[in-house]
């Protein structure tokens, strides 16, 4: 199995998240996180006072697939993320060893 | 001193004594009126302003002074601001009781006042206040709670100079100390006298602040609450020292939300602080009410289009803190100016503290984080010395009264004395205030010390002092 | 008009002339009196009352419904909302000083007044402005600083309609543009008039506003303030358009907490602007004051029942937005209508407003954010109209006064007649504002753009037009 | 009863009668007067305060209960709270005006009044309710609003003793019951008389409650609002049983922010509470404000001395705690206290109800989730019964006066009798609500069931009971 | 080492903690995250618009443990994690090829 | 290519995200977390009533970076993120397989 990292504008979450079960996947885990990368910040002014946020807000998938089904993932997030804008995210694909699904106890793909 | 007031509300009076079935003329009032005389001068119309006019500046220390600090600091620095307001706030009503009141409202020296009234000692539900008017008297307990809001509030206001940086029992000692030998004293200088039946009483006449006999105006509290603060906070900062981190890592305000509240709250306020002033209710509070809206109004578009002007957009703590100055500014100023003088001087403020916010702090590099000098020290000072220019009747001010003679009469307005003496009284406080506070902080500052360990400032206050979050999300 | 508010008010006012010392037999009433005259028919517990409303609404405006509104939007544009109402009330208090209340209330023609009091000239501390009881007056000021909130909060109510997606300074323009255009104008036809110890007077009778004149029964601003916020609201979202991703993602309110805080606000601040709207402090305002809150507290249940019944369970957003409806339908009626009739009105308001928040919203799939048009319009509507059946005697309602016999004496109820002078009422309302709104946004839309690019708009407004965070946690 | 504030408002009536041009000599003073005698005996400063303290008292509950609870939830029940205080407000309005009027306040039995005024029958603009002084009146609705937020915010207290595990409509219910069965009759039993014109006319001497005839002195509320309240809320939360993981899990307040702000203007709101309590506006309800103003001030500072000595720092927690057991605990003896006296109250309360609160609850193990119990049980008792040694003029205290003569004199104390009086008063009160709460609350239990399925009350009530959260970041 | 990512109810987490410490693990890391599954969400109505909330609040652990200690994590989590119910969870195993102790810069096993 | 999971201590965070873009480190992930570890949580009193706290606030950082660099800034944040209290945090280092620009399609080190 795979694990498929990705850092994703906000906004492009739900469709995202739509093109991803349309192809099978059946979870995912989202975390909202600051990220850094070429895309620059922006400067907030309180008082006066210039401050330079280096951080711009995205969001984290992180989703777990059966090795067949990871190239596929990974596309369709390419293609749906996508703006052409700078800060659009990036895709990192890991390798899982073992998984388990708590309620049932299944393992591996059928935990997924 | 507030003379002129009379000027706005003899109407009022004339009213008054219509309504209480007593002659107006002139001939008939009563100088030096006894208790007996004072019950039948009382008007319950007067009382229920100043029991909501209390509230209404209880309600601009917590929650909205709390809130305004709070949400500008860092999260883990929020409560720590929340509980030295709350606290504060109750330590100066308790003390207020004690001998505040009696130090800065019973006879003495021009300078203090004496013991006679601590633990409100003869104060009863049968005694009385003097208004601006002749023959006008309020409940005293409504005057000692009135003015318990803002010994109460004006120590609070100085905690923003040195927030998320102090120990909270050390600050809690100064802020007892700078009541005593700061708050009271200046309160008595500015705002003591015998009252409009009295002063013209050869017994009577020499019962009066220094600043009052100087004849400085200041209608609420320009010089007493906001410079008074604001000195006191420069001071602190310096004395406390900088933020670590300050100028390195951002430092965004954590929850403009709650400073708006708290802003909104203080505007709200604010009407009860300086149309409460005026001790009755008539045409000339409702003048000191119209002319808080408007300066604070005006002074948020001012401070609004600088930033357009400057930073090419407007933001939400420029509007707000652009209010806050124009309330300031207009304290002193709010029962002797014109509705156009109120806005003029609203539209004026913003620039100039913004000056002080953003350049001049920059420059001298002292930490006042929330600005409590660059906006209640400046903004206090600009409208002390306008309130000189501004009540002047040539530009549809009030003027002022002439309360040695009996009944009061208009006084002649000499603006360039009156501006002179606004700034003699401006100095006097400025000097006062800062001499007392630089003392206290030092001392306590060498006995307890002030500052919180390095890592306990890193963690926060809230953790580190008081064992709690904010929020727990 | 509030003519029968006289009725309300006869023992108030004889009670007030009594403790006047003044007889209070109708004979010896001073018709067309001198502001000398005026002076002695002040009563200070007028006065304060109108000092606290004033004081209630501006807390209305801020922080009550910023906070409303607020809460109900995305985080990321939450900053945006506060900035808009802040500065939106700023700049109605300084054109209200400039010109409004010239024009709303000065005599000119039925449509708008005049510019004789432009810049408040000739309003002092002792000029009075009447009530709706014959020799009963509170300082002119007083009631300029009343009206300067309603002429604030007016323009503020509308931007709920097309939040998130409006540029700042484009959207001031319009407030600007339709308070003179629209605000003014509307006051002027509803509650400009002479005064009731004037009206019998031949030079006055004329003095009066267009629908005034008709008759129309509007307490507190059913149709000057919420029809008139609520159809400006329906233009102009559908000038602006709809929200990106409008019904397409989920957008749930950022922080109900907020919104709760918003309404509880706006219901305590409400009794300023209802039962304020009396001008004295007398049964009839108590009243007022009753209805208000009944009506709030019946359409909370209603609203809250619907849900239950529809939903299977009752929701917060429901119960404050019921209790919203409740207080907007109850604006012109508080005055006129029994506490059972209040009590019924409130009942009735939030299954309508239901219906068209929910079924007609989506039917028509305009995208009026926060429901200004089916919240204030419709329920302003219904207000208004139901106000010709409450206010009838025979339903308990206090009926209307004939102010053109002096001393004012009731007038004799039509319902039919008066629910027929309601409607034309919001008939003339409806197309005033909804012509005025359209012309002026779509004109602003031509020359300066009234939306943020889509980028802007997704980022938020927060961020791209005031360069801040609501929060940073 | 109040008889006592007769003293402190004397001189008060004396001014208001000399102003309402009738000679102030008792004997001149019309006994047994007609509505229209009544007419001529109202002040507008008294209409005002009393319409003033109705909107503070309403604020008291929303916003102010709702924060203060809701920010002591965990996130996800936190809009549960919100909704409960909004809706349980509107139901008690609701009630009030439909039959609690009525039951509390017209003549019926000593136990509970009757349904002559239901549905406010027979009440107008026209009609008055007396005051504690001879020959002042307010305009009945008046009275009728300001009670009706005493009778709307009581059974809000009670939530927050089985808080985070309660089924809405269900709580809805008992509330209704409660309000019939326990408030209304303890609101008779404490506050009903004739009034101080007819106390002496034998026909209506006999028109009492049964406690204000033994001579139970109870200000504003002690045993009405907060022993009723705290007792009720320990049955409910024994009834009710535990939270999921009560002494398990940690279950830190979500937002102390939140509840800083409820604290704040809890304490603010209170003035309207405690001080409008005296119906009038006078010295003595100045008085009232000081005191309650004190109390809190008092409160607030020993809790935090007790923490500090405890825990070795003060938390904002035990502040604001601290500062709602001060304002509960002053509530019986607002009026009768001397300022001393109050802060000797509040300085005293505080470690009673932390021991109560931290160490008492501990040891039973009952799930008081907000201490309901602990501050306003416990906190009212200790109250109610101080109430009785400084209502003691040797104490400084206002003593009590003797209605039966006509005008009332001052009658002689006796503190050992009072107190008797006092704790028999608590003693009736706490059976009385205990008994009528747990047959409610168990009949309840029995037939719709209190409590949400253990998996809903894991997922908070917010989503399971409203289907919203209070947050969406 | 391994890295094991576990996404369990929220309400699950002291106790997790608790066994997890029981068997000796002595460090993780805790995220907030939004979980996506065939536990579905749920529909919330504001002013009577519906809107489908497709994410469950989940919790997410990371806990890097020796390789010999992994089962045993797996197994105990799965264990206290359960509630038998839609939505319990999964756990994830990665390889970790290196780890160090900022503080002490010691490496592997040592600085777990 | 690799992935470097570190948890620090949350002032560290800006000298830390200087020093690695120092070292040419062009992108990272940040979420604020909760860690549990040696550093021992501490206790909250809220009316008398105490509760132990065993989370301490974190900021986790996930930077890919290719495998050359990886050494490099797994020896940055540690000398940066050193404070020699307890509670500085952990580095962890995992195999990363595979990486993808959204906006380019550009893969792997080409990606970071
Ligand atoms: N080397 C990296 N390791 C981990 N995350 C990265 C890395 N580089 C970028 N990211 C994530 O991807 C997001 C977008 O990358 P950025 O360089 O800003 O734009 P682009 O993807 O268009 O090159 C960043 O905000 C960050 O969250
Ligand atoms: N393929 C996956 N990859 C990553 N996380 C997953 C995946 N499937 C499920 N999860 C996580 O596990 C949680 C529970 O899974 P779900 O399918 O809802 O129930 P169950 O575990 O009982 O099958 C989800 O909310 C999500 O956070
Ligand atoms: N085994 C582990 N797996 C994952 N994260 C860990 C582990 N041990 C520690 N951490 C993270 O590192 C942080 C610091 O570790 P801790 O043991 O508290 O101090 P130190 O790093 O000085 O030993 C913890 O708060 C936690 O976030």
């Amino acid at each position: 199995m795979k694990l498929i990292i990705a850092a994703i504008k906000p906004f492009k979450l739900e469709e995202v998240r739509e093109a991803l079960t349309a192809i099978g996947v059946r979870g995912m885990m989202v975390t909202e996180i600051k990220g850094f990368g070429s895309q620059s910040g922006h400067t907030e002014i309180y008082r006066g006072a210039e401050y330079a946020v280096n951080f711009v807000p995205k969001v984290r998938l992180e989703i777990v697939v059966a090795d067949a089904l990871s190239d596929q993932v990974v596309k369709t997030i390419r293609e749906t993320a996508k703006t052409d804008k700078i800060g659009d995210g990036k895709i990192f694909v890991l390798d899982v060893e073992h998984a388990v699904r708590v309620r049932t106890g299944e393992t591996d793909d059928d935990a997924l | 001193m507030k003379m002129q007031t009379k000027l706005g509300t003899v109407l009022g009076a004339l009213s008054a004594s219509l309504m209480a079935g007593l002659p107006a003329l002139a001939q008939d009032m009563i100088q030096n009126p006894s208790a007996e005389q004072m019950a039948t001068m009382v008007n319950k119309g007067d009382t229920t302003w100043m029991l909501v006019s209390t509230a209404l500046v209880l309600m601009m220390s917590i929650p909205a002074l709390a809130l305004f600090y709070g949400g500008l600091v860092r999260t883990k620095n929020m409560l720590s601001l929340l509980m030295q307001v709350f606290v504060i706030v109750s330590v100066g009503a308790i003390l207020w009781i004690a001998v505040g009141y009696s130090l800065a409202f019973t006879p003495g020296s021009p300078y203090i006042g004496g013991l006679s009234k601590a633990m409100l000692a003869g104060v009863g539900t049968g005694t009385y206040a003097a208004t601006f008017s002749n023959n006008v008297y309020i409940p005293e307990y409504a005057f000692v709670i009135f003015q318990m809001t803002f010994a109460a509030i004006t120590p609070a206001l100085i905690i923003g100079a040195f927030a998320e940086r102090i120990k909270f029992w050390p600050l809690v000692l100064f802020c007892i100390g700078w009541s005593l030998l700061a708050y009271y004293p200046i309160a008595h200088m500015v705002w003591f006298w015998a009252g409009p039946d009295f002063l013209s009483v050869p017994d009577f006449a020499g019962d009066i602040g220094l600043l009052w006999g100087w004849g400085a105006l200041d209608f609420a509290g320009g010089t007493v609450v906001h410079i008074n603060a604001g000195i006191a906070g420069l001071v602190g900062c310096l004395v406390v020292g900088k933020r670590i981190g300050h100028n390195k890592e951002p430092m965004p305000p954590h929850s403009l939300t709650l400073t708006m509240v708290g802003a909104s709250l203080l505007w709200v306020g604010w009407f009860g602080f300086n149309a409460g002033s005026n001790l009755e209710s008539n045409g000339l509070t409702a003048l000191a009410f119209l002319n808080t809206f408007i300066a604070a109004a005006a002074a948020t578009l001012s401070w609004v289009l600088v930033e357009q002007l400057r930073h090419g957009r407007p933001s939400l703590l420029g509007a707000v803190t652009g209010a806050l100055a124009g309330l300031v500014a207009v304290t002193p100023a709010a029962g002797f100016a014109s509705p156009g003088g109120a806005l003029i001087l609203g539209l004026i403020v913003s620039p100039v503290c913004y000056v002080f916010v953003s350049t001049v702090k920059k420059k001298f590099g002292y930490d006042d984080s929330l600005d409590v000098f660059g906006v209640h020290g400046i903004g206090g000072i600009l409208g002390a010395i306008g309130t000189g220019i501004l009540a002047d009747p040539a530009l549809g001010g009030q003027g002022w009264f002439d309360y040695t003679v009996f009944p009061a009469v208009a006084g002649t307005y000499d603006m360039g004395a009156q501006v002179m003496t606004q700034i003699k009284a401006v100095g006097v406080t400025v000097l006062w205030t800062g001499i007392v506070s630089f003392v206290l902080f030092y001392l306590i500052k060498l006995v307890f010390g002030l500052r919180p360990s390095a890592d306990d400032e890193r963690q926060g206050l809230d953790q580190t002092s008081h064992g709690e979050s904010a929020y727990n999300y």
